[in-house]
């Protein structure tokens, strides 16, 4: 019963220890304690994962408003991300961090996310849900304003505005959310009643317009995205990693939780608001692609990146169908690991090299062949290039999205992930180029291998692999969705 | 109203007296001139006084040869009051004229804006 | 028995000049002995409270002054006279900073008897008596430090206050003539055999009364006094500027609304409506004051202006559920802003340093106080399971449940403003430990945390914040059965 | 008939005859006489009020026993005595409260006109209110505005001479206005003795004849009494009078004499023209609003004011407007709060200035609000008595100030179509009231780094101190258990009639 507390509660603990605790532990002790944790931490998480089904009433905060765990597909799902990609990140860290000060407040932070996170993906109500949405704001914004620069703190705070303005508009919604539905708990086909649904059903089309604005803001959906492209550079790069891969993501799944499970796909489907997500998603996806290519520092390139990529899963759930519901899906793991490597590999090169624009790192192929060689091939993936798993997410998103009852969008939404997806060609690629190709000018004298320490490449290698092997094997995943994804439809 | 009053030209007259004193009392800037107007006042509410106490062809109400029907005489009383009310009048004339003096010994001038002005400028 | 505890701490005031403590520490333990004296026969009489009503004096008329106990008062007395004892234990460590001890002292403590006086008022000529008296006894802890500010503010404080009792008396007129007897009694008194065709007319006295005694409440237009009389010593602009001084205006206003108009007379009229657009208005002005402000004290209190606003608009709302939430935020906000306050009245204690750019970095040199104002924002915001989140989440249930637009439109004025507090609630916290790269703590080096009579207050508001937050449900439902008239 | 029913015409003539005696007295024998006489003339009203109390009627008083109606009447009822009483108290305060200032501010050698002056003006107060006679009532406010004129101008500055003719001028006007009035009225009814004039106005109205010349009588005079108590906008002369004066003078200028006025007028409305009728007319309306915009002007006046006493004096303005108001609302309720405003000012506003002249003597004598900063420490007893004075007028409970609020309130809330008008106006009104009382307040209890003024201390000033202490106490009595009062004053009301 409360193993599904132990992977929440034991790394924020943890945190709070680290946080709290105001001896200058020595480097090599706070790497290996956090190190122990955070593979507690997924231990844990994995074998409360293993007990699909299980459901667990905290305590009441109040009589109507219980704090309640559930575990579903879903939370499978996200949670293995989270899971992965902490583990990858955090060790990538140990070695990145060296050259950040305040290691011990970064770790703890860095912890407590990861429970909350975990929360998130456990939650089983929409109370308990926002409840860690936003103890999640304000976990990681630390980590976000962790190197301590002005334009850091700067990034941190609008990133922390950001994600609340998005918490309070969805908050809104929950409140009225509260008394017309018969209960918050997460309910495949949603729980609003029919009567109010009937009754003031264009208050709840635009109640559940705002709680689409309001998570969208975490998700980096237009108008709300500007935060993402200030926050991540600014981030140390295994923070900016996790951010992308798995921390946006939360606004991903309480979208999915919001219009899936309480207010119900039929509630929305065919309405203005379907509409208009539609048409706010597509427009994240195109602009954050034009952003990207016209973007010159490497870090910001790859934030808008996530803009971009992010949309392509909103786009998914909007569209409303099982294709590109599984597309999504799909999308959430595959983006998850290709971006968290991207960031791995640009923290590579920043750590190593120190440089952040893309066109000052000319050679840099050759300088550390294998961390761009994991980038080359997770760029392709992101591009939706076959086998790697980008392709097969992108290839049922666009199916997803001409089998769907969209109007225009049908085919104006498959145009335009395409034509995203050259874009996305375009501003991953000229870093392989110029890495690998530096051109005839280059001077191969200065030329000195400098590749990082094995704690750095592993991580990235290790999910470079798994991008690939979604790609490779697509129907693992697929066939365990499938089934419960038509339960949602 | 209008009709009465041409009739009763007295108790008409008395009024204009009456409002030509009071504007005088109120308007003047000149003390001396002010008590003028004081004084018109008064005259004319004794005048007011005296003609609603006149009954024609009736001798003031003073027993001379020893008549005494009360047909013979005036009202008295308001005889009596207009003697009263010229008391009053001349105690406060007398005062007045010695605030007036006190005044003009201190300023030398009998002009109250002047005055006024004077004690502006004293600053107390 | 009633009128002891109001005695009790107005005499303790009056002995404190006059009695001759030979050391501190004796009147330290003379003062807080009858303070929490005091408050333990409160919560004494709170709970062995019977229905009748203790006479005191006639006045004039069928007017009198007269006590009782019923709901309402045992929320706002039992929420004084828990703060109090802590709220004197702080003001000891504060004020060895401070001049004119005795004189603070006095009148300290005798605002504790007149706000139990409000709280424990059985009919609306003794509240508006108490109120009036509230605002004389706290004008000379306004001007404690003499300075022309504090004069200033002690003035502007003076005319905003009586000028507003001056409006409230118009309304306590129209109960007193219009209304069968001017006793609080939930529903109203209001005899509508006597109001005949004059229902706009009682509406506009209503607002007139509901302004006047929102300047207390320091409802927007008339709220400037408060955050200019932040110039008082810090344990006053705690206590009374977030609690004692400011709540006495929300509870006027919950009585006049509930206990003397009644809900029935006023709901959905046009009275409601205006008072509606005025708390929303000053929900989201206050926020955005606060936000502008620099001077740590001066953005708390155009926070509490918000606060209060949103205890008001639970209470126009005009639903028992609306006065649940009230209550709710009536005694959840006390214990956030008052801990908030007191972190602050900390960091100008330790530091002397009382605008917001100058906290850098001092979140790691006093942690404790930082902690504590760390979670006392994260309550401010609403922050899920913390106390804020609830008395949010009632009122806006109550809003919700009016199926009233205006109300909807409320709950996104609560929203925004919780965005409002977060920004500038955390803006602070982040200064305070995020210093920046660059930072040099040498200037700050002898910086730490205060003693404890400082911080055991503080720890116990942190404790019940969190407490309301994870477990709220008897209180607020005993809220409800007051909200319903169970008490 | 009983022999208490000879003290009304007993004061009267022992305080008539009193300042004739002060005249060849040495200063301090003056002022022991004069403070017996006011001390005797307050036993016999108390005396008479307990006695009316008792048999519950009003009784009449032939002068020189010629009956009506040709002869002179005094008439005695609960109001009057009781008025009678408090104005005897209010005196005595005033003249025990100021005598220390007296010394210094009036020649020596003039110490005796002044009790002259100040036994005349208690006679003049006492005919006002017992005489039954219009004429008798004309004479006696002369002789009011003689003495009063008097007072001001003991004090021998420019200023007080040149306010001194200013309250002259504006007086005379008045009573040249008031005697018209009368004269017409006697015109029309042939009497003057109030209640036969009564008799006579009740069957010309329901005659329906001289409709008009009856309201152009009963306008000219309340003008006249309006002008002479310094109604809105008939006040310019009173800020130099009450503020220049000795002390004294302003305390009983202020409380008594103005009151003194407003009580014949309420006598005239009551007892000559008929409450009823008088309401018919449209007068009220205009004293309403009058009496309004004197609460609103008054007090922003007062705002203004830079001086101490001028500020109180203005204040007064304002407190006349609430009584008018009262007066304009033409109930019953409207005017039992008036004629408890009037107690309750008068006791209110020689509290304050007698305080104030303490706080003046503290800060080197000058009045202006820079220098009193402070003073309410310098002089404790005179600042706590301020304080509780401003609370007062400011409308705190506990005082009289409340109650006569409350009242005029009340009364408001029953005038159809004036309620409204009247209860902002109120509200204003307290608000302006704080604005000015509270920043004096604050101001003498603000500290100045300059504290070269002395101290005083209980000792130097035990009579000045407990006066204070006595006008505090009178104004809670009246703030406490004022239902007494107010029965009384509804009791002589009735008696009125």
């Amino acid at each position: 019963m409360y193993l599904i507390l132990l992977p929440i509660l034991f790394p924020i603990l943890a945190g709070v220890c680290l946080l709290v605790c105001r001896k200058d532990l020595s480097r090599k002790l706070l790497t290996v304690t956090t190190g122990t944790c955070l593979v507690i931490t997924g231990a844990l998480a994995i074998t409360a994962l293993t007990r699909v089904k299980q459901d667990f009433t905290l305590f009441y905060l109040t009589r109507t408003l219980p704090v309640y765990f559930h575990i579903d597909q879903i939370s499978i799902l996200f949670s293995l991300l989270t899971v992965i990609v902490f583990l990858c990140a955090g060790f990538f860290s140990f070695a990145y961090m060296k050259h950040e000060q305040k290691e011990k407040r970064y770790y703890g932070y860095y912890l407590m996310a990861f429970g909350v996170l975990n929360g998130l993906c456990f939650a089983g109500n929409l109370i308990t849900f926002y409840l860690f949405f936003e103890l999640l704001t304000l976990s990681s914004f630390p980590l976000v304003l962790h190197t301590g620069s002005k334009e850091a703190i700067m990034a941190g705070l609008k990133y922390l505005f950001y994600s609340l303005c998005g918490a309070y508009a969805s908050l809104f919604g929950i409140y009225f959310l509260c008394q017309n539905c018969d209960t918050l708990t997460f309910t495949a086909g949603g729980v609003l009643q029919v009567s109010a649904a009937s009754k003031d059903g264009s208050f709840f089309l635009f109640l559940a317009f705002m709680m689409i604005l309001g998570f969208g803001v975490k998700a980096g959906m237009f108008p709300m995205h500007a935060w993402l492209p200030t926050a991540h550079p600014a981030a140390p790069a295994p923070a900016s990693a996790t951010l992308s891969a798995v921390i946006v993501k939360a606004g991903v799944l309480a979208l999915i939780r919001v219009i899936y499970y309480i207010f119900g796909a039929d509630f929305i489907r065919g309405t203005w608001v379907q509409t208009t997500w539609l048409a706010l998603a597509l427009v994240t996806v195109f602009m954050g692609s034009m952003l990207a290519y016209r973007e010159p520092v490497l870090k910001k390139r790859l934030a808008y990146s996530t803009v971009s990529q992010l949309s392509y899963i909103l786009f998914g759930l909007a569209v409303m169908n099982e294709e590109a519901f599984t597309g999504s899906l799909l999308h959430v793991l595959a983006h998850g690991f290709i971006k968290g490597t991207l960031f791995l590999t640009a923290g590579a090169i920043i750590y190593t090299t120190g440089k952040t624009k893309v066109d000052e790192l000319r050679g840099i192929g050759k300088e550390m062949p294998l961390t761009m060689w994991c980038y080359t091939i997770v760029s392709l993936g992101l591009i939706g290039i076959p086998p790697t798993g980008g392709f097969v997410s992108k290839w049922y998103l666009a199916i997803g999205g001409l089998a769907g009852d969209i109007g225009i969008f049908r085919y104006l939404g498959p145009a335009i992930l395409l034509v995203s997806a050259l874009l996305t060609a375009g501003y991953l690629l000229p870093l392989t180029i110029r890495g690998f190709f530096p051109g005839t000018d280059y001077d191969y004298q200065t030329l000195q291998k400098r590749e990082p320490c094995p704690l750095m490449t592993i991580p990235i290698l290790f999910m470079t692999i798994l991008s690939v092997l979604i790609g490779l094997f697509p129907t693992v995943i697929v066939d365990t969705l499938t089934d419960f994804v038509s339960t949602l439809i | 109203m209008g009709p009465n009053l041409l009739v009763n030209y007295g108790e008409a007259v008395a009024a204009i007296l009456f409002c030509i004193g009071f504007t005088n009392l109120l308007l003047q800037t000149n003390l001396i001139k002010k008590i003028i107007g004081l004084n018109i006042m008064d005259s004319a509410i004794y005048l007011f006084l005296a003609e609603k106490g006149y009954i024609a062809g009736r001798a003031a109400p003073i027993v001379t040869n020893g008549v005494t029907s009360v047909e013979a005489y005036i009202n008295p009383i308001p005889s009596g009051l207009v003697l009263t009310g010229i008391v009053v009048s001349v105690s406060v004339s007398a005062l007045m004229l010695s605030l007036t003096i006190r005044l003009y010994l201190r300023y030398h001038t009998l002009n109250l804006d002047e005055i006024a002005a004077q004690l502006k400028k004293e600053g107390r | 028995m009633i009128i002891c505890i109001i005695l009790i701490p107005l005499l303790a005031g009056i002995l404190v000049p006059v009695l001759p403590f030979r050391k501190r520490s004796h009147k330290e333990i003379f003062l807080e002995g009858a303070v929490i004296l005091n408050s333990i026969l409160v919560w004494y009489l709170l709970l062995h409270h019977s229905e009748s009503t203790f006479l005191l004096a006639h006045f004039t008329g069928d007017l009198n002054i007269s006590f009782r106990v019923d709901g309402m008062s045992m929320v706002f007395a039992g929420l004084v006279s828990g703060l109090w004892p802590f709220a004197t234990l702080y003001a000891f460590e504060y004020m060895t900073k401070e001049e004119h001890e005795n004189t603070f002292f006095l009148f300290y403590t005798m605002t504790y008897g007149i706000t139990l006086g409000i709280a424990l008022a059985a009919n609306l000529l003794t509240m508006y008596f108490f109120y009036e008296l509230l605002t004389l006894v706290t004008v000379p802890l306004v001007m404690h430090t003499l300075t022309r500010e504090a004069i200033l503010a002690s003035r502007k404080y003076l005319y905003y206050s009586l000028g507003g009792a001056a409006f409230a008396f118009i309304g306590l007129i129209m109960v007193i003539v219009y209304g069968t007897t001017t006793d609080f009694i939930l529903g109203g008194v209001l005899d509508p055999g006597k109001i005949g065709d004059k229902n706009n007319i009682l509406l506009l006295i209503y607002v007139m009364a509901f302004m006047g005694f929102g300047v207390k409440a320091a409802v927007c237009p008339f709220n400037s006094w408060l955050p200019q009389a932040g110039v008082a010593p810090t344990p006053v602009t705690a206590l009374l500027h977030a609690v004692a001084v400011v709540k006495s205006g929300a509870f006027a206003i919950i009585r006049l609304t509930y206990y003397s108009f009644g809900t029935e007379f006023l709901y959905g009229t046009w009275a409601q409506t205006t008072v509606i657009i005025v708390v929303m208005f000053t929900i989201v002005y206050g926020c955005s004051r606060a936000l502008k402000e620099t001077h740590i004290k001066r953005r708390l209190a155009y926070s509490t202006i918000s606060n209060l606003s949103y205890i008001l608009f639970g209470a126009v709302i005009m639903t028992p559920l609306g006065l649940t939430g009230a209550l709710t935020h009536l005694v959840f906000h006390a214990v956030m802003k008052i801990s908030s306050f007191f972190c602050a009245g900390a960091i100008m204690h330790q530091t002397d340093k009382r605008y917001v750019h100058e906290l850098n970095g001092l979140g790691y040199k006093m942690p404790c106080v930082f902690g504590i104002f760390t979670v006392s924002s994260l309550a401010l915001m609403g922050v899920p399971g913390l106390a804020g989140f609830i008395s949010k989440w009632n009122l806006a249930g109550a809003a919700v449940n009016s199926r009233n637009s205006l109300a909807y439109a409320g709950i996104a004025c609560l929203l925004l403003s919780a965005l409002l507090t977060a920004i500038y609630m955390l803006s602070i916290v982040v200064r305070a430990f995020f210093p920046g790269k660059d930072f040099d703590d040498g200037p700050i080096q002898n910086v730490h945390d205060p003693n404890w009579k400082m911080l055991l207050p503080l720890f116990v508001f942190t404790v019940f914040i969190i407490i309301f937050g994870l477990h709220s449900q008897p209180i607020v439902d005993f809220f409800y059965d007051v909200a319903t008239g169970v008490y | 008939m009983d022999f208490v029913c000879n003290f009304p015409f007993f004061s009267i003539l022992l305080s008539l005859f009193s300042g004739t005696i002060c005249s060849i007295l040495p200063g301090r024998a003056a002022k022991v006489v004069n403070r017996i006489v006011i001390a005797a003339v307050g036993v016999m009203s108390g005396i008479l009020l307990v006695y009316l109390l008792g048999t519950g009627e009003s009784f009449v008083y032939w002068m020189g026993h010629f009956p009506a109606p040709w002869g002179n009447e005094i008439r005695a009822g609960v109001l009057e005595a009781g008025m009678a009483l408090f104005f005897c108290i209010i005196m005595y305060l005033s003249m025990a409260g100021g005598a220390h200032k007296l010394f210094d501010e009036v020649e020596e050698s003039k110490h005796n006109l002044y009790y002259i002056l100040i036994n005349l003006l208690l006679s003049s107060l006492l005919a006002l209110v017992y005489t039954n006679d219009m004429f008798t009532a004309y004479v006696f406010v002369e002789i009011n505005t003689i003495s009063a004129c008097g007072l001001i101008m003991i004090r021998q500055v420019g200023r007080t001479i040149e306010a001194a003719v200013r309250y002259m001028i504006m007086s005379l006007l008045g009573s040249g206005l008031l005697l018209f009035g009368l004269c017409i009225m006697y015109d029309l009814t042939g009497h003057l003795l109030m209640s036969n004039i009564k008799e006579s106005v009740s069957v010309l109205i329901q005659t329906g004849e001289y409709q008009i010349p009856l309201i152009v009588s009963v306008a000219l005079m309340c003008v006249g009494l309006c002008i002479k108590s310094a109604l809105f906008p008939f006040h310019a002369w009173l800020p130099d009078a009450y503020g220049y004066s000795t002390v004294s003078s302003a305390a009983i200028l202020s409380s008594l004499v103005s009151k003194g006025y407003i009580f014949l007028l309420i006598k005239i409305i009551y007892r000559v023209i008929g409450f009823d009728i008088f309401n018919n007319t449209r007068i009220i309306d205009v004293l309403f609003v009058f009496g309004l915009m004197g609460m609103i002007f008054g007090s922003l006046s007062a705002i203004k004011e830079n001086d101490i006493r001028r500020m109180i004096a203005f204040s007064s303005v304002a407190q006349i407007g609430y009584i008018y108001m009262g007066f304009g609302m033409g109930t019953q309720a409207g005017m039992v709060a008036s004629i408890f405003h009037i107690l309750s000012h008068a006791a209110t506003k020689s509290l304050l200035f007698i305080a104030a002249i303490g706080l003046t003597e503290v800060s080197g004598g000058s009045r202006k609000f820079i220098d009193l900063t402070g003073a309410g420490y310098r002089n404790k007893w005179a600042g706590v008595a301020f304080t509780a004075g401003s609370l007062s007028m400011v409308g705190v409970p506990l005082f009289s100030g409340f109650i006569s609020k409350l009242l005029f309130a009340q009364a408001a809330v029953q005038v159809e179509g004036k309620m409204l008008a009247a209860l902002i106006v109120l509200g204003i009104s307290t608000v302006l009231n704080a604005i000015y009382f509270m920043k004096t307040v604050i101001r003498i209890y603000a500290v100045t780094g300059d504290t070269s003024y002395p101290c005083i201390t209980f000792k130097d000033m035990k009579v000045h101190a407990v006066v204070l202490v006595l006008f505090v106490i009178v104004n809670i009595l009246l703030g406490v258990s004022s239902q007494p009062v107010v029965n009384m004053i509804e009791q002589g009301l009735a008696m009125f009639a």
